[in-house]
């Protein structure tokens, strides 16, 4: 036994013993704290958000189905139409997904450009990082509705401004997730590149871009699959797309309950699709890198 | 004591284990040997009912272990401590935290849910860690200790279960000579001092003829060596382990020559 | 039975703060006369009242026509119209106004052929449900679909919207709401032009008109049928009485000069409703 | 020698179709995207848009944000004058006060800067002197204008016989029969601390904190915070309770969803939940929950809960559960299994297991993602309260809609990037606290 | 040729190569050793302007290589070829690309990207992988070789720079003993056959005697050793590896003895 414990105890058990203890109630202390404080978070703040809406929480579940009720059987006796009406609103889906793949194929070179400008050992100018990682967080911050309201009032409705500002957060969203990932890149290929004489966008394009793609990839497309719910989202505060069908529909109220359900089928079998792809897509991305 | 009938464990058409028959008659220590794949981890696994044998039984003093169930097993699984490979601690939690997981078995669930271990059993639980060298370490994360401490911890928590058996599945495979030899040595004092049986799956034949009284060799699922360290000699390896001439000992040999030059095997 | 709060809705068309300062002092006297806190809530469109007053979560609003009309259609018994607003000259209606930009050359709906036509909220009467229906008798071949005689048919989510949008030049004509009081270049004396002109948005000089409604009935002040009769009553009579007790109130809360309140009751709006089930089924 | 000769003339074709085909690809990816942006180009009507864009509002926009207009208005009934910074009542100076630029008794003389000159002389007569033009002057009778102004006008005077505007780089004046008014626009944030009417408007900082009682009632300190507090032009305390409002919405959605999403995730791992039936079933959920999108969510709860942060609070916490519910369960497919094995080797009971086998691995992951979300929910409950009525999402998307005050819209959004900057830094800073120590 | 006068590299306090002075009259395979951390690497870097030079300069053929900036330093890196201990190619690209990366500075920035080399280009890039007994891999993915071909592409883009110079960082130290040598003897090869200098950084004392003309010893930052392999005594070695009297060379020799014995020094 005594080679065993060679090097312990200086310590007595008993110092060890209570030094624990103190140390285990300082944690049910801690913990006891910290668990309080989000009960009572959670329980006040559903109390105030009870309190300052219209309708209250317990009398508001009792008729959740009310409304999907409505739609629901209205559609189910108009049931018929539907294959027509999911035909008619099928431009304006695609006018959403058109919307959401631009704004992510132009956000997505963005954020490829600002996350090499604020990348520790690839950036051009390493003194203007914290520059360009100021403007991506900016960029990233900015909900889309505030960009689209500001270019609607500019350009008029449409699709462009949701475009635009779905760009822009994207650009921001993409260029921090993307230095993540090159932070990591290995830079031994792009400094076997500079001894070359290669330029910065040379070493950048041959040396880096190859390493990050299948990652950059993954992000894009899960990017893609969060700016079509984004799109729909502002189509309905008035950017075009299926969302302002939706809102439409929706507001018209009985008589039109049919159309918001083909809309409705329409935004969520798209959702799922692509949902769906993407995942499938990424994984095998990311699994095919990991080999 | 222990008694082990026919014990079989069949994977679709693998026979993990097959009709495994021996007795223990009083706490002794063993040691099981065999190439990988021969069965021993999954011998070990039916014992402490991790998994359910296909068929056959075993009976701990007179109970029938295999056919317990719900409360039944998970008591039995609290009287039959286990070992890992991989130590299998709760990483992120301290060292004391997983010697207290021995106690789960016998205390409320809603109590352990919080962490809410009664001192008595605290202090047990640093005591142990005294006695296996390693007190000190006792509130640090288990994941910041090195592999030779972790099995500590692993043996500390199998103590605080207070077991009949201690079950140990190949517990220094993953740790180099020096504490290898600390392991092997705690288990060993266990053994002595607490009187407590232990069954040990090992790779390696000098160990095994180092600290076990017993060795029980398996292959290919069947037991085909059962008798004293004396007694295997090097033909009966190799019979074990299903080497041509050309069968060297060394091969299955972890342990550092200068260390073993020192000492006498048991 | 009791209340515990009393809540109020207002359908959109300013700030939502501005719509909020404005029902304060309505708020405070309700909650003198029924002695429990009232609240005042302004969702985003006109869908969002109609949908609290329809799921019971909302017990008092101003609603247009053709809100009142859809909310009469999705249940008959969710609300009951109480007072209606009069106007200056003692009329209850005003009128769906058709207009341009001047500089486009447009004058009347003949010019309109091929063009954008812009609707404010669906649930609006003069923004949508009235010269919806109106529109096309005004000749042969005119219809409301988009492709049809109109170039496209948009609906911009409402009457300052459709306003900024013919401004901008982003459709070419679209409908809103005014008193027909009054001098075009003022935007008339009461309405959504008149607010644009007020707020320095649009100058009438830019602007035509070529289209007018008839007169559409004012919309109802409703209370939830659900409500204790004293509850209703006592609401009742407040709003009722406010023009004699602070005419300073009766301009905030009804947007404008006024007369101040009487009671109509749902025969006023029967045509509106059918109009509305005509329209848009249901 | 041939041998390798050969070979190396196989090497060089063999490169040069690889070369070939390296080509193909890096032009065919640039081509099909641009092939897809010349669709959308005119798919998106790109042409009719730069056409359409109405700069002139950009302009509007872009001077608004940095400045306001300080109206001079004559009713021309009565005869009144009222000054106000915004033309708001809340901005209006107090009676017997009138900026420094407006001078005159009889003759109102309003001076909008070199050369810009506006007179209000009595009967409603108003006289204008621009430089490089003869003065303008201007009579309202009833409902009427008349001027002295030639017929052909510069595009910067608009009139009619009912209306006159005239816009000028100092100002602007309109007049009306009914009224006849000047804006002059000067920079920054006019009233942005306190309105006009607060005895604290125009007093410096350093007074306010040293100086004499400005209010004899109330301490400097106390009675400057409350006016601050209160100010009706830019109605901070509204402002500040709708932030709060959006934020709570966030939080109690993100926190309700990990909350209810938890259990079920266990439903949805395979580990966990031998009943495949149950397994699919869970998750058709989350991917039906997620799919609806909280957008749908929105307009759906409405009708049950009316108007408020708590419908946008649960179409948040609804679809966020489905989102938690994949990303846990996918968390909880791929714990270690010998953590659990360890554990249950003692004889611990099902809950004890995961308990100890399953949280501690488990909760950094899942703490990350739920952080990560607040975050990103901020952001959500901004634009979610813009549509069920609730928060500063609904006041900075009626305040663009009703166009007018484009310092308020700044003012919003700078407020909300600040806020959601904040919530990125906190929830990084949590992550930090939480997952740098114990379990 | 090229001559390097008062060279120095601060890194804060820390000078990595203190005042360097050498004159290479002509094309000679010139060897720097010293142990890890000497500035080995450091002085190579400014050699090739990956660094900048804090002091000192360096001049080939009168010009002043550390004076230029921008394409004009750009295009000295393309007569300058650098390989590295690592090899530093990129991965995931295959083997001919890889060698095309040297002809990067001759090519616009917006060709290479559409992979627009001159065939011309592409079949010299095939010569060269030849000549180093390479061609087959050349569709390849350059991370499915192994660190011998690896370095020997790392070569061939060298190559195809077509440079004055070859420097190499320890181009052997990733290797073992068998790619080492061929390495080794393929710079010794294009220094004779094509008449380039190459300087290499060697961690190996025998392979500097072996392959070099001229070895140059480093310690601290400082050149302390620069005469012909002969006159590489252990003596000077000790001083260079600063080392007492129980130095013995083989403690940092990596070569096989097996090869080592079969073959002379040069
Ligand atoms: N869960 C399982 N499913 C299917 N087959 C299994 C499973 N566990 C073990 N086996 C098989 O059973 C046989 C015995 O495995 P076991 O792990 O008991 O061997 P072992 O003697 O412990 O070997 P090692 O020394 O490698 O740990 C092997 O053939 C193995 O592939
Ligand atoms: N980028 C850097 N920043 C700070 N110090 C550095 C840097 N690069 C090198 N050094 C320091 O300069 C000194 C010389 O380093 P150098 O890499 O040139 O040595 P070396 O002879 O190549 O050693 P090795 O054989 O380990 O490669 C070392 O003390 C090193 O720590
Ligand atoms: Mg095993
Ligand atoms: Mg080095």
């Amino acid at each position: 036994m005594a080679d065993v414990s060679i090097g312990s105890a200086p310590q007595s058990v008993n110092t060890i013993q209570s030094e624990y203890m103190a140390q285990v109630q300082r944690r049910r202390l801690y913990s006891g704290l910290t668990l309080l404080i989000f009960v009572v978070l959670m329980v006040a703040g559903f109390d105030i958000a009870d309190s300052r809406n219209a309708g209250g929480f317990w009398d508001g579940i009792a008729n959740i189905g009310a409304y999907p009720g409505d739609v629901l059987s209205e559609a189910w006796e108009k049931r018929a139409d539907l294959p027509a009406l999911i035909a008619k609103y099928f431009p304006a889906l695609i006018e959403t997904i058109n919307i959401a793949a631009v704004s992510t194929i132009i956000g997505a070179c963005g954020g490829v450009v600002l996350s090499l400008l604020s990348t520790r050992g690839l950036a051009k100018w390493p003194r203007l990082i914290p520059l360009f990682r100021r403007i991506s967080d900016i960029m990233r911050a900015v909900p889309e509705i505030v960009i689209a309201l500001v270019l609607i009032f500019v350009l008029g409705g449409g699709p462009v401004p949701a475009m635009i500002a779905i760009a822009i957060h994207t650009a921001g969203a993409l260029g921090k997730l993307f230095s993540e990932v090159s932070e990591n890149a290995d830079l031994k290929p792009v400094e076997g590149l500079a001894s070359t004489g290669a330029s910065w966008l040379q070493r950048m394009l041959l040396g880096v871009i190859p390493q990050v793609a299948p990652n950059y990839v993954s992000y894009a497309l899960l990017r893609f699959e969060i700016n079509i719910r984004a799109s729909a989202i502002l189509g309905f505060v008035g950017a075009g797309g299926i969302g302002y069908e939706l809102r439409n529909a929706m507001a018209w109220g009985p008589g039109r309950f049919d159309e918001a359900a083909a809309i409705f089928i329409l935004l969520f079998s798209t959702i799922v699709f692509f949902d769906q792809v993407s995942s499938r897509y990424r994984n095998r991305l990311t699994e095919g890198q990991a080999q | 004591m222990l008694e082990i009938s026919k014990l079989t464990k069949r994977f679709g058409e693998n026979v993990a284990v097959d009709a495994a028959t021996f007795f223990v008659e009083q706490p002794t220590m063993i040691g099981i040997i065999g190439r990988s794949g021969a069965g021993k981890s999954t011998l070990l696994r039916m014992l402490n009912r991790l998994s359910d044998a296909t068929e056959g039984t075993v009976t701990f003093d007179g109970e029938d272990v295999t056919a317990l169930k719900g409360a039944a097993r998970r008591n039995w699984q609290s009287r039959c401590a286990m070992i890992f490979q991989q130590f299998n601690l709760v990483p992120r939690m301290d060292v004391v935290s997983n010697v207290l997981h021995g106690t789960l078995n016998r205390r409320s669930t809603l109590a352990t849910m919080f962490n809410l271990y009664p001192q008595a059993d605290i202090h047990k639980a640093i005591e142990i860690l005294d006695r296996l060298g390693i007190a000190e370490q006792a509130p640090k994360r288990a994941e910041a200790l090195s592999g030779g401490q972790q099995q500590r911890v692993a043996i500390a928590r199998a103590l605080m279960q207070d077991p009949k058996i201690i079950l140990a599945d190949e517990p220094i495979a993953s740790l180099d000579p020096m504490n290898a030899q600390v392991v092997m040595q705690s288990l060993r004092d266990i053994h002595e001092q607490d009187g407590r049986m232990v069954i040990a799956n090992l790779h390696t034949l000098d160990t095994a003829r180092r600290y076990c009284d017993r060795v029980i060799g398996m292959r290919d699922g069947r037991i085909v060596f059962d008798g004293t360290p004396q007694q295997l000699t090097t033909g009966a390896a190799r019979d074990i382990y299903g080497a041509g001439a050309d069968f060297s000992e060394a091969a299955t040999s972890t342990e550092i020559e200068t260390l073993d030059r020192s000492k006498e095997y048991v | 039975e009791e209340i515990t709060e009393f809540r109020i809705g207002l359908l959109g068309g300013e700030n939502a703060q501005d719509r909020v300062n404005a029902y304060q002092c309505l708020a405070e006297y309700a909650e003198e006369a029924l002695g429990v806190p009232v609240k005042i809530f302004t969702p985003a469109d006109y869908n969002g009242v109609i949908q609290g007053l329809l799921g019971g979560s909302l017990d008092m609003s101003w609603l247009g026509a053709s809100s009142y009309a859809a909310t009469y259609l999705q249940d008959p018994e969710a609300v009951e119209p109480v007072l209606v607003k009069v106007n200056l000259d003692g009329s209850i209606g005003y009128h769906s106004i058709g207009f341009a930009r001047k500089d486009s050359g447009i004058t009347s709906l003949d010019e309109m052929e091929g063009k954008v036509f812009g609707f404010g909220d669906p649930n609006s009467t003069s923004g949508y449900l009235i010269p919806s229906i109106e529109i096309p008798q005004y000749k042969e071949g005119i219809t409301m679909e988009s492709g049809e005689y109109f170039g496209e048919v948009k609906f911009t989510g409402g009457h300052e919207q459709t306003i900024v949008a013919v401004n901008n030049g982003d459709i070419d004509g679209g409908v809103t709401w005014a008193d027909g009081q009054g001098n075009w270049e003022d935007g008339y004396n009461s309405g959504a032009l008149r607010k644009a002109v007020d707020a320095g948005l649009v100058d009438m000089n830019e602007l035509v008109q070529i289209w007018k409604s008839e007169v559409i009935p004012e919309g109802p002040v409703v209370l939830r049928k659900a409500l204790p009769a004293d509850v209703k009553a006592k609401m009742t009579e407040l709003v009722d009485n406010l023009y004699e007790t602070d005419q300073e109130c009766t301009y905030n809360v009804f947007a404008g000069e006024n007369l101040g309140a009487r009671p109509v009751t749902h025969e006023t709006y029967i045509s509106v409703i059918e109009a509305r089930k005509a329209k848009i089924g249901g | 020698m041939t041998v390798a000769d050969v070979n190396l003339t196989d090497a060089k074709a063999e490169a040069d179709r690889l070369f070939q085909k390296k080509r193909i690809f890096a032009f065919s990816v640039p081509a099909i995207i641009a092939v897809y942006f010349v669709y959308i180009f005119f798919a998106f009507d790109i042409l009719g848009l730069s056409q359409r864009a109405n700069w002139d509002n950009a302009v509007t926009l872009a001077s608004d944000i940095w400045s306001h207009k300080v109206h001079v208005t004559r009713d021309n009934r009565t005869g009144e004058i009222d000054y106000a910074v915004e033309g708001e009542r809340k901005g209006a100076y107090p009676d017997g006060q009138r900026p420094d630029w407006v001078s005159g008794d009889e003759i109102i003389t309003i001076d909008l800067g070199p050369g810009y000159v506006v007179r209000y002389l009595p009967e409603n007569r108003t006289e204008i002197e621009i430089p490089d033009v003869p003065l303008i002057e201007a009579q309202a009778e009833g409902r009427a204008v008349t001027t002295n102004l030639p017929d052909d006008l510069p595009d910067w005077i608009s009139a009619s016989s009912r209306r006159v505007t005239i816009t000028t780089p100092e100002g602007r004046i309109t007049l009306t029969g009914a009224r006849t008014e000047v804006f002059n626009y000067f920079p920054g944030w006019e009233l942005f601390w306190f309105t006009l009417d607060s005895p604290y408007h125009g007093v410096g900082f350093g007074e306010l904190l040293f100086g004499d009682r400005v209010d004899q009632d109330r301490s400097n300190l106390a009675g400057a915070v409350s006016d601050w507090w209160n100010n009706a032009m830019w109605r901070h305390k509204d402002v500040a309770r709708a932030i709060g409002e959006t934020i709570l919405m966030a939080f109690l959605g993100t926190m309700g969803a990990a909350i209810l999403a938890l259990p079920l995730a266990f439903l949805a791992a395979k580990r966990f939940s031998p009943l495949m039936l149950i397994r699919a079933g869970t998750r058709r959920v989350f991917d039906f929950v997620r799919g609806v999108d909280a957008l749908i969510w929105t307009v759906v709860l409405a009708r049950a809960f009316g108007p408020g942060p708590l419908t946008g609070t649960l179409a948040i916490l609804i679809t966020d559960t489905g989102t938690f519910g994949k990303i846990f369960s996918e968390a909880l497919e791929n714990v270690d299994g010998k953590q659990i094995e360890g554990v249950e080797s003692t004889g611990a009971k099902p809950l004890q297991r995961y308990r100890f086998g399953v949280i501690p691995q488990v909760v950094p992951v899942l703490l990350a993602q739920i952080l990560y979300f607040l975050e990103s929910n901020t952001r959500s409950a901004t634009i979610i309260g813009a549509i069920t009525g609730g928060g500063i999402g609904l006041m900075l998307t009626q305040a663009i809609q009703t166009q007018k005050d484009w310092e308020e819209v700044a003012y919003y959004i700078t407020l909300i990037i600040v806020m959601v900057m904040f919530m990125d830094w906190f929830s990084g800073w949590l992550r930090g606290k939480l997952i740098g120590h114990k379990e």
